[in-house]
């Protein structure tokens, strides 16, 4: 392809994960190395599911084997991406006394880079090698469609799948850890948003077995952007519950401290802004009884 | 999940914000507080209000040390995170530049190997596997044998103090890597884009190349050349060696690899050896090995860049270094009456302060080191260092100023070189095997890092990254090009 | 652990390799591609540049398609696809307009341009003939295309290739597509490195002297010093725009058919009585000559000359100096040859072309060209009439008439060489089938194919050729020439197949016994000392065979050269001794060093403008399907707004 | 021997004398190096080596790149000369344009 349609079909590929790189990982580190290893994770998943294809001889020559091979591989690393995760987020915050709003922050961003680098690595490795082949003016042109040349049809294709698998990513992460969370109670809608992606995930991938360019396109893009938007929502959705929840906690621990005031002994100012500051409230709090157990063994 | 004290929380998540003086403040405060509790505690019978106070009191105390753990832990992320990125950027822009040049020049025609003179075996491709196998572990033992010398020759230098004879043969080599190697390349690319050229301009341009390089790298100059010529050298070996035949190349980095464990982790390796000497008899060895270090120096305090992310890492580095004096403060303090603690091996005052004095020869030592990561201890106070009892700020500042310029992770050129090659040998395939190979060696120093924070003591850059980036480039190569090929030929996504 | 065992079992998997996405889109597609040939005074033919050309198929096939593009010219680049009579400089290519950049230009063989097209001068090789003065035209049509530089390449079929594709792609582009549709487009990736001139390219050792092998001998292979001796002679070689696809049928085939049949006449008859006698009783010898790269500036006669002449071995092979080693030559059978005892050139060229009038039998026509002020030719030129006047009952031969009194002598020929260089009263006669201009419409142009001639007109030319040289050799009068004495035209038939359309042909793989599955081409080529042209090679090992087969049995059979000894030749399965000789035809002006592998510019007694060939470093012409430009702009486009879009998104509806 | 270590004004105009001075030695981009390192210092000696050697960087280039354009101009003109003088002889025509 030529020098226009190439830069044309990079940028229509990368534009969302160039976007995002730009705008939210870049600005932190932490995120820059989160998105590493999540391009290294989905290598590995490619890896397993390319070394199964090569063995298994009769995998080699039918497409759809080859298809479910690479689906089951990404879904199982991502599996273990998000358990590698929720430890290392689990560490980081050891030493927290408490979930908070900024934690969840971070994880939800910690997630989002996540699903940058699995579809960095995902969009480059799928489409960017096909792209790398095509140095020089001509383009490619199946029989099945003669008027729109390959590469154009695969970078759109690389754009759906490659925003599709950053929502894929944040919405499985924060599922799995909803689901680990005991205090929560719709569960049910966390298990059906992971079949929903899990099940996307197949669907789309099949389709685009379909051999007519324009039909794959149409129904790539007819069911994905709808799912984007319910994905969409769906985060913003568990952000806001999230928010409002550290919300009404704020308030219940400003009024305790109210009440601590009234019986507190009056001492120096400068000391009573300080224990205003720094009084705690109990019987809301998961791991404050470890501490005191921690505390009463010493005594 | 529980809402205690949430305001408080809030305030200690933006750690970057200029918060410090109010904490600060706090923490006198609850030691004045704590003192006086202690000065109140008589064997007398206490009031409910006693108790409740008592109470609070303790909360407050153990929140606090909670409040310094959790500081602590994110100081360590944050300057693991920052000082990765600035490693992480010279490294891709070295890896790229030399891929760029690589496929520039023998995208058509083949390349030479230009150690074919050196080399006992010449490979060629009607050898047995067996054949190539023996010889090319030959050539590449050669090679390594080569780098073992040396290391020793310099170590032995440094221990009997002929320093100067050092510094010679490395400044003459740069000139000499710089103005062949680059004069090499540059005819090459004048080939490889059919461009005409006359011997004066070129002349004069090697010149003026090989002598701005020596200048900048070895005596003075903008931080800007320093770090594009390092970049340069590294690219230029990486160019050389990547014409090394299929086979001996990547038993080379194999055995470079290999070595590069040994000579940094075992007791009896040179350059831990040249490093113990160091601190021994502390002898001034800066400026050895090129200072590579020299791009990793915290940036806030260099005019040249002064660009976003540099802005960015900038406050994580001030932050944490305004953190540890803030973090050392809540053991003295507390420790005085917690004997609580379980691990309780207490240094002197004095001999704690030798310590870090120690430390600081060490960080001005290691990272003249060629092959090695580390970082300044400082940043993180191992806990056996915890000074029993509270010593005055003063100290403390020093510590920190004088500390400021070491901040950061330091990696070797060394390091750069062999990741270079391993990139330069990937793109003489596809341009998957480059992705590949790229994202491994990037996890792999990450990973080495992330062990370096863990174990806090000087390791290896190359190991995991060598293997990650050979493994990667053979799984590529054999199953996921042809996988990719298939999918890619019907505009299969899976 | 099992990954390791995975990894180890994979090192002996075999790569399945399927085809790459690349070699999907671009098509190779043969053909002969216009070569940049340099001399002295310049480089001359087309190249492309460093980087690969492309462009659009733009076909040509009436005149409206050439107007619609001069009127409207395209702003891309175009690779032009032409029908043949829309393939002159001159007349077309030049009148483009500058903002038409040119890709390249594909030529589709089949009909030809009706009025003619040859890419010579007006008067070829005027330089080194023997009226350098004269503004005489015998080649009127003749246009210059071969001396003209162009900064594209050009490309061409053979008859019997396969291009019938192209142009249907070419039709797919012709008809106005829509906004997307795809176009198709041809690259042309040909870099000739030479520029300059010849000198400056032999020193930057980026191109190769043109030049070949010519044929020359004895008939009945002795040479007696004492005799005198005439000689038969034509040049072997032509060119055109498309070197190594130049069929030359008319020029130089049909000559050297002429000359090769006349030989194998006077031989046969010869081996109908006792040869050997026959031979002995000769009054004069006949020598015949093939002369290769005369198109170059005679250089193959004048090679010749020179070495009869002022050769010198500086480094002989064997002491008893049958060969030289520096500068090369296989065999030195030339020291012998007396120049002094030739006493007349009889030279046919261009005798091919059907002159009578095609309403009663077929009756040939030739004209005799001679020297004006040389009273000698003149002499000779009666002789030949008085042969064709006497033997007219003799089956297809040729009437004689002279030339128009217009012309300044005889055309141009390798005999003019032998004028120029031996003696200026040399009796010369040039037997052609044009009296005053060259009547070949295509001369040195890749028109000048098999279905330009006609074997009786051949035949004829022949036949009188025969009887002339056997009368001149014997000294017997018109009326003694035998009746026997003929020539066959089925055998010269055949052998115009072999020389003007293709190698693969009866002859060739019988005499060589390697079939060369090529389209016959009469360029010289690079000159080497070690290979040689099929054409000398045929022509010396057939004249062998045709001299000795009755000897055969005499013979020691061999299954190749090295089963026989240096003065043999391996034909056909027999050790022949060697009667017919090479020699090397390249410029008097180089010399090749062995020491240092290089031509070197040296002087000589005979300068010529000193012809090479440019080095490449690769041909590859290949077709494709690629976008039309707006869709490129489109999805460019588009994915600039992609990435806007995900940027305000990020920006205003942010997440976190 | 430590590019980082931060220089007294006198070792400064140290420095940048011997940067200066090294620089007519044909080592134009010594200058520029110097020019920019230099770039952001209030010591009006410093900035005036700056200048100067701004001043003869520019020079330098703009002769330099003079003779380099004449030379690919000319170079096949001057024959065997022009050869002799070549770091690499460019295939093909060099006033090609497609």
């Amino acid at each position: 392809m030529t020098l226009v349609l190439f830069f044309g079909c990079l940028f229509v590929a990368f534009s969302p994960i160039i976007a995002l790189f730009i705008f939210v990982i870049y600005k932190e580190a932490k995120l820059l190395i989160i998105m590493l290893a999540g391009a290294f994770f989905w290598l590995l998943s490619i890896f397993i599911a390319s070394i199964l294809w090569k063995i298994v001889k009769p995998l080699q020559d039918e497409n759809a084997w080859s298809i479910a091979i690479s689906i089951v591989a990404q879904e199982g690393v991502r599996l273990l991406l998000y358990k590698i995760f929720i430890k290392l987020e689990a560490n980081i915050y050891r030493f927290a006394t408490k979930q908070t709003l900024e934690t969840e922050k971070s994880y939800l961003k910690g997630s989002l880079a996540c699903g940058v680098g699995y579809s960095f690595a995902y969009v480059l490795v799928m489409y960017g090698s096909v792209m790398t082949h095509s140095t020089g003016p001509g383009s490619l042109f199946t029989s099945e469609c003669p008027k729109i040349s390959l590469f154009i049809v695969n970078a759109l294709l690389a754009h759906n799948f490659g925003i599709l698998n950053i929502l894929w990513t944040i919405i499985i992460f924060i599922s799995f850890k909803s689901l680990k969370n005991k205090k929560e109670n719709k569960k049910i809608i966390y298990i059906f948003a992971i079949t929903l992606s899990l099940a996307s995930h197949f669907l789309l991938s099949y389709l685009t077995l379909i051999k007519n360019c324009k039909v794959s396109l149409l129904v790539n893009y007819l069911i994905s952007i709808p799912l984007a938007i319910i994905g969409y929502f769906f985060i913003k959705k568990y952000y806001r519950n999230k928010k409002d929840f550290y919300q009404s906690q704020i308030n219940e621990t400003q009024k305790d401290e109210q009440t601590i005031e009234v019986i507190k002994p009056q001492e120096n100012d400068q000391k009573q802004d300080l224990t205003r500051r720094r009084v705690p409230n109990d019987n809301t709090s998961d791991d404050e009884p470890v501490l005191f157990d921690n505390d009463i063994k010493i005594k | 999940m529980d809402s205690l004290s949430s305001q408080e929380e809030l305030k200690e998540s933006d750690i970057e914000k200029p918060k410090k003086e109010t904490e600060n403040l706090n923490e006198n405060e609850i030691e004045n507080e704590i003192e006086k509790e202690n000065s109140q505690e008589k064997p007398e019978k206490e009031t409910e209000e006693q108790k409740k106070k008592k109470y609070w009191d303790r909360s407050k105390i153990r929140r606090m040390r909670q409040l310094m753990k959790e500081k602590r832990f994110e100081v360590m992320i944050q300057a693991f995170t920052s000082s990765l990125k600035r490693i992480l950027i010279p490294v891709s822009i070295t890896m790229i530049l030399t891929v760029i040049l690589i496929k520039t020049l023998y995208s058509d025609q083949t390349m030479n190997n230009q150690f074919q003179d050196v080399s006992v075996y010449n490979e060629n491709s009607s050898d047995s596997g067996g054949k190539k196998f023996a010889g090319s572990l030959l050539n590449a033992l050669i090679i390594v044998g080569a780098i073992v010398v040396m290391t020793f020759l310099i170590v032995l230098c440094f221990k009997f103090g002929c320093m100067n004879l050092v510094f010679a043969y490395i400044i003459f080599s740069t000139f000499i890597m710089l103005g062949i190697i680059g004069a090499v390349t540059f005819i090459e690319l004048l080939v490889a884009e059919n461009l005409g050229m006359d011997w004066l301009s070129f002349v004069i341009f090697m010149l003026n190349f090989a002598v701005v390089g020596v200048t900048v790298i070895f005596w003075k100059g903008p931080e800007i050349f320093n770090k594009m010529y390092l970049i340069a050298v590294s690219v230029l070996v990486a160019k050389v060696f990547a014409s090394l035949p299929e086979w001996t190349a990547w038993i080379l980095l194999g055995a470079i690899a290999i070595w590069d464990i040994f000579a940094v982790l075992s007791a009896r390796g040179p350059l831990k050896v040249l490093i113990e000497t160091a601190q021994q008899e502390d002898k001034p060895i800066a400026g050895l090995l090129y200072n590579s270090s020299l791009y990793f120096e915290n940036d806030y305090d260099n005019d040249d860049n002064d660009n976003d992310d540099e802005n960015s890492d900038k406050n994580h580095e001030s932050s944490s270094d305004k953190d540890h004096k803030f973090v050392d403060n809540p053991y003295s303090t507390s420790s005085d009456e917690d004997n609580f603690e379980n691990d309780t091996n207490q240094p002197k005052k004095n001999e704690e302060i030798e310590n870090k004095t120690e430390d600081n020869n060490e960080t001005k030592k290691e990272d003249q080191d060629d092959d090695l990561i580390k970082i300044p201890k400082e940043v993180f106070p191992e806990r056996k260092k915890r000074p029993e009892t509270k010593k005055p700020e003063k100290v403390q500042y020093q510590y920190q100023y004088e500390d400021e310029d070491e901040g950061g992770i330091k990696l070797g050129l060394g390091d750069f070189i062999f990741y270079s090659v391993l990139i330069a040998k990937a793109s003489l395939n596809d341009y998957s095997t480059v992705f590949t190979c790229f994202i491994a060696i990037l996890t792999g120093l990450s990973l080495t890092l992330f062990f370096l924070i863990v174990y806090q003591k000087a390791l290896p850059a190359l190991p995991i990254s060598i293997s990650f980036g050979i493994i990667f480039y053979f799984l590529t190569k054999l199953v996921l090009d042809p996988f990719i090929e298939q999918l890619g030929n019907s505009s299969v996504f899976a | 652990m099992w990954k390791i065992i995975l990894i180890l079992l994979l090192l002996f998997i075999k790569e399945t390799q399927t085809k790459s996405i690349h070699d999907t889109i671009y098509q190779d597609i043969g053909g002969f591609t216009g070569m940049q040939l340099l001399n002295k005074n310049g480089d001359y033919g087309g190249t492309s540049g460093f980087d690969p050309l492309y462009g659009e198929l733009y076909l040509i096939e009436e005149e409206s398609d050439f107007e619609k593009l001069i009127n409207d010219p395209p702003s891309k680049k175009l690779v032009l696809v032409l029908n043949a009579e829309f393939f002159s400089f001159s007349k077309y290519l030049d009148r483009l307009p500058n903002k038409i950049t040119i890709a390249g230009v594909i030529l589709l063989p089949g009909n030809k341009p009706g009025t003619g097209y040859s890419p010579e001068m007006t008067y070829p090789l005027k330089a080194s003939s023997l009226h350098p003065e004269s503004d005489y035209e015998w080649n009127s049509i003749g246009n210059g295309d071969l001396y003209k530089k162009y900064f594209f390449p050009i490309l061409t079929f053979p008859l019997q290739g396969n291009f019938q594709f192209i142009k249907d792609m070419a039709k797919q582009n012709k008809r106005d597509l829509e906004f997307f549709e795809p176009r198709n487009g041809a690259v042309f990736d040909i870099f000739m490195q030479a520029n300059e001139d010849s000198e400056t390219c032999l020193r930057r050792k980026t191109c190769v002297p043109i030049g070949g092998q010519s044929v020359w001998g004895f008939i009945g292979g002795e040479y007696n010093k004492s005799k005198e001796y005439i000689m038969i002679t034509t040049p072997l070689d032509t060119r055109s725009s498309f070197p190594y696809l130049s069929p030359g049928s008319e020029f130089p085939s049909s000559g050297i058919v002429a000359l090769l049949s006349a030989i194998d006449g006077i031989i046969s008859f010869a081996n109908s009585n006792n040869a050997t006698e026959f031979y002995s009783s000769l009054k004069r010898q006949i020598m015949f000559g093939f002369w290769d790269g005369e198109s170059f500036g005679h250089i193959g006669s004048l090679k010749f000359i020179n070495d009869v002449k002022y050769f010198d071995c500086k480094e002989w092979n064997d002491s008893s100096h049958s060969s030289c080693n520096q500068p090369f030559r296989y065999s030195m059978a030339f020291k012998d040859l007396d120049l002094s005892k030739l006493t007349e050139i009889i030279e046919p060229n261009q005798v091919g072309l059907y002159t009578g009038n095609p309403n009663n039998t077929y009756q040939s026509q030739l004209y005799t060209h001679y020297e004006k002020e040389n009273f000698q030719s003149l002499v000779l030129a009666e002789k030949i009439m008085m042969v064709s006047i006497n033997s007219l009952k003799i089956m297809n031969l040729s009437t004689v008439e002279y030339p128009s009194p217009h012309t300044p002598g005889i055309p141009p020929s390798s005999s003019e060489s032998f004028v120029r260089k031996i003696k200026s009263d040399l009796p010369v006669v040039v037997l052609t089938d044009y009296p005053s201009q060259f009547s070949n419409a295509f001369y040195s142009s890749v028109f000048d194919d098999i279905f330009n001639i006609e074997t009786q007109q051949i035949a004829g030319a022949a036949s009188l050729l025969l009887r002339t040289v056997y009368m001149e050799a014997t000294g017997c009068n018109p009326e003694e020439i035998p009746e026997n004495l003929a020539v066959n035209e089925t055998f010269i038939r055949d052998l115009m197949f072999c020389f003007s359309f293709t190698y693969y042909c009866q002859y060739f793989v019988d005499i060589l016994g390697i079939p060369f599955n090529v389209p016959s081409s009469n360029y010289p080529g690079l000159f080497s000392d070690t290979n040689v042209p099929i054409r000398s090679k045929f022509l010396h090992d057939f004249i062998t065979y045709l001299t000795l087969v009755q000897k055969s049995s005499e013979f020691p059979s061999c299954k190749s050269g090295y089963d026989c000894n240096s003065s043999e030749n391996c034909i056909v399965g027999k050790c022949y001794p060697r009667i017919v000789y090479f020699h090397p035809s390249y410029s008097n002006n180089v010399e090749y060093d062995y020491k240092q592998k290089e031509y070197k510019v040296v002087e000589s007694y005979f300068p010529d403008d000193l012809w090479v060939e440019s080095d490449w470093k690769k041909i590859q012409i290949q077709v494709y399907q690629g976008n039309s430009k707006n869709v490129d702009i489109l999805v460019f486009c588009v994915g600039i707004f992609l990435i806007l879009l995900d940027c305000f998104m990020i920006k205003f509806f942010k997440l976190f | 021997m430590d590019p980082s270590t931060p220089l007294t004004e006198e070792q400064k105009i140290k420095v940048a004398k011997k940067m200066y001075i090294a620089g007519f030695f044909f080592l134009p981009w010594l200058w520029f190096c110097l020019a920019i390192y230099f770039r952001k210092e209030k010591n009006e000696i410093l900035q005036k080596y700056v200048k100067k050697a701004y001043f003869g960087f520019f020079v330098f280039t703009f002769f330099l790149l003079t003779w380099m354009a004449v030379f690919l101009s000319q170079r096949d003109r001057w024959g065997v000369k022009g050869d002799n003088l070549s770091v690499n002889i460019p295939y093909g025509d060099s006033n090609y344009d497609s």
